[in-house]
């Protein structure tokens, strides 16, 4: 069965979200978000919840009520990504240069410095995979990959890409390569990655999404994904928002 | 108490700190736009937890000494033109900070308590240029480091609401972070999308929503307040009129224009 | 979710902690008599921030081994007298606060940090007999010593709040520590005056001061599920019935008596 | 005019109100209330709450809203009470005896600990005037009357009695009678408090109630303080709650 890029990034995030109690997402961030509810469809998540939408959530305490459930453990995974993404899990979203003098000026780290130390599988996602994003060190820290000597139940889980999925080994600090997309060669990742990660002998080709995947995202997932993300659905399956779903 | 916007914002000295909410939760533009005619200068905006256009068009209109927050972006609209440049050139002080921190130190302020702790932040960048963000040891469990921020209590809360009344109490919804700033605030200035006939306190199902008058000081009836900004379950952001600030305001010399244009320069 | 009290009484272990609200604010006395009839042992009652009625008919019911509250009160019809009774025969171990610290506390909890300031409290002879409080440094300003409570988690919260959903979720109108202490606590078991067939959630005005199901571990629908307490905006207490329980458990013979009526034998 | 009891006590407690921006007073303390409430009509105090009730006051942040008031300086005057208070000026809220096996248990500390360090004009009222509840030395110190080298904006302003009115002299940390109710002699006092106060030269008496005053109470005063107070009213004035007042 045929499919988008966007499907194959969608089923290998959702592959990686099986087993959560609860997926908090963005609503800037359409591929997490489908890849949550696809999940959940499937019986594999428990509850998602879309920030700032008007239906997909259920929060009635305000701006502080995520954080709270994400120190309390009530969040079991979140999509964080990152302007730079370093070899050692550290993620800038500051910008480039020499703070506070910067060369790039990125818009902020939002809950990223709370939410990567308390949320236990944070799912990196980076769709552009260069040597001008995935770095060997990044120039301001928001948030670390590791810790020592802190209360820290949280950290990266793994790293998605247009070219691969790496996981995230907390014991050695650093990325190993878990899967490349299909039709991506070693050389290429080597090639658009500015840090070193290991990798196992035989390197796996990141599943195709499954026929039933596809149906449930272009079926009655699809049409929960067009509420808190109705152009991204529109763009990708032509569905548009139902009425009642309407802002 | 029920006003008009040049009186609401008359209540704001230049050199407040003025604490704002994020773009989904009533930014009160049109007031913003006052503020801007009115000339203030050397603001310390404080997003709660993060801003959008409104910091945007007051960095840009050079009424900004200090940009306090988890964030500045047009969301699906793009960076924030103006901060970005202003922070290039230099021109504003950044507190740059992490959403919960803000809000946590907000509702430290709200209950009068000098400080709050808070997880994460250790190892951060953030925290090294935070010399007001302490470590201390968990006086509950021994080699537990854990981050202490400050209470906030800022000069003023400035937001757009959905309903006030005429006895200048303000219906919230579900953005209860507003009723945490106007307690936390030593002034709050409102603008409301629709102004009840009614007592909003006095109605049950009102009431517990509502931030009662005398944490208020400036209620504004000002329809479609946070235009071109939208109100969750009210209005849609108005992307054209938001992508067109996007593309002006790219430009010192574009976002000169937009200034001189309505409703910026009158309305 | 909806369910029947037996059923949400089998969700509290003996010893658990148990979280219970002011008599003004929805104590859930129906289930009360249901924990006394399933003979509970060694729970851990915090009042959030005081207790009443429903204290003392776990501590005359021999339910209970420690109480965390800053009062244990009747209110107007008098001391609590199975409380005093337990003191003074040293039944029951004292975990005495005061109320901001109590809900400081809990607050603390809900935010998952491991404590919270507050102000007062030093030279009380209340510190004095709370180890778990410590007095620390104003990290953010040198000279100035300050108390520090450590968070609550409650095993359970309880309460009856005014209205429920099919959904499980549960309205609170103004008694916002209902939210708090649902936040804070492991699980979160409620009695409700009445049950909507409408989502409160969705509802713009119900929403804002609704507890989402996922927080909610029983809903149970008791029609006057404080009395003989009242209800905030809905009844009054019954004045005779709880003069009535003031005079019989003033007495350990009176109190067995009382435990053998209906409704605490059965209802 | 004539005047009960409880007149004359509202009315002196009123005059110590005055100049208060915000009165909170419990749902409990009728006096104080109708004290309250009386010196707002006057014009000297600009709003009061009575917790807890269901018309007095604007509370909608739950139980937490009182305290962070407080903390915040919003409240300018509250009433405290205790069943023992000291020379000190330090209550007793918890009981008599060696704590924790107590001979004789109260209900509870409440706020005390906490207000009385915050509110800059904490009155202490105990209509009781006896050697069992002004004392020496307090049995437990639920809140002391004076403190060094913390934060303390509040503490006590006066103690109302049913014979007479003290001072509370911050400096000194003592009580110093400031008058005697009509028809108390000096003698009376000394015979039944059980601390030392200082006292003037000349003992004023605590002035008659105002007839203004007096009608105010009986009149529009009485109804507001009828819906708070209801048994209250009714008792002192024979006013009935009116109907839109109804719980």
């Amino acid at each position: 069965m045929e499919y988008s890029r966007e499907e194959l990034l969608i089923c290998t995030i959702a592959h990686m979200l099986d087993g959560v109690d609860h997926v908090a997402v963005g609503v800037a961030s359409p591929i997490p978000g489908a890849a949550a509810m696809l999940q959940h469809a499937l019986g594999g998540v428990g509850r998602v919840t879309v920030l700032n939408s008007r239906h997909a959530q259920a929060i009635t305490d305000g701006a502080t009520e995520l954080f709270d459930m994400a120190a309390q453990g009530r969040i079991g995974a979140f999509f964080l990504s990152g302007g730079q993404i370093d070899g050692q899990g550290n993620i800038n979203l500051i910008g480039i240069g020499d703070y506070p003098d910067l060369d790039v000026r990125w818009s902020g780290s939002f809950g990223s410095a709370m939410l990567y130390y308390l949320v236990p599988r944070v799912i990196l996602f980076r769709e552009e995979h260069t040597r001008r994003t995935l770095v060997e060190a990044v120039d301001f820290i928001t948030a670390p990959g590791t810790s020592d000597g802190i209360h820290r139940p949280g950290g990266p889980y793994g790293l998605v890409t247009n070219l691969c999925v790496f996981d995230f080994d907390k014991a050695v600090g650093g990325f190993r390569l878990a899967s490349l997309h299909p039709g991506v060669t070693l050389e290429e990742v080597h090639d658009n990655t500015g840090f070193v990660f290991a990798q196992p002998e035989v390197v796996r080709t990141t599943p195709h999404p499954r026929p039933c995947d596809l149906e449930q995202l272009r079926g009655a997932v699809g049409l929960r994904v067009a509420d808190p993300y109705p152009s991204f659905a529109g763009r990708v399956w032509g569905i548009s928002q139902p009425k009642e779903f309407c802002f | 108490m029920i006003t008009e916007l040049v009186d609401l914002v008359a209540q704001i000295p230049h050199g407040a700190s003025v604490a704002v909410p994020a773009n989904r939760s009533g930014p009160a533009i049109a007031a913003t736009r006052a503020m801007i005619r009115a000339g203030l200068r050397d603001l310390h905006v404080i997003g709660v937890p993060t801003s959008g256009l409104q910091a945007d068009l007051l960095i840009g209109a050079g009424c900004v000494a200090v940009v306090e927050s988890a964030g500045v972006t047009l969301d699906e609209f793009g960076q924030a033109p103006r901060f970005v440049a202003a922070v290039k050139a230099g021109d504003i002080a950044l507190k740059d900070s992490t959403c919960p921190a803000l809000i946590s130190a907000v509702q430290a302020g709200e209950k009068g308590i000098p400080f709050i702790p808070i997880r994460g932040l250790i190892g951060s960048d953030l925290l090294r240029h935070r010399p007001d963000y302490r470590v201390v040891d968990n006086p509950m469990e021994a080699g537990d480091p854990i981050v202490v921020v400050p209470a906030i209590r800022p000069d003023v809360a400035l937001f757009h609401a959905p309903l006030g009344d005429r006895n200048g109490n303000v219906w919230i919804g579900k953005s209860r972070e507003l009723m945490t700033m106007a307690h936390a605030a030593r002034k709050t200035l409102v603008t409301v999308e629709a102004l009840s006939e009614d007592d909003l306190l006095a109605d049950p199902k009102h009431g517990p929503a509502t931030i009662p008058a005398h944490y208020i000081d400036a209620v504004v009836h000002v329809e479609n307040g946070c235009w071109p900004i939208g109100l969750s379950g009210h209005r849609l952001t108005d992307a054209s009129a938001m992508t067109r600030y996007a593309h002006m305001a790219k430009t010192d010399a574009g976002f000169e224009e937009y200034l001189s244009l309505a409703p910026m320069a009158a309305e």
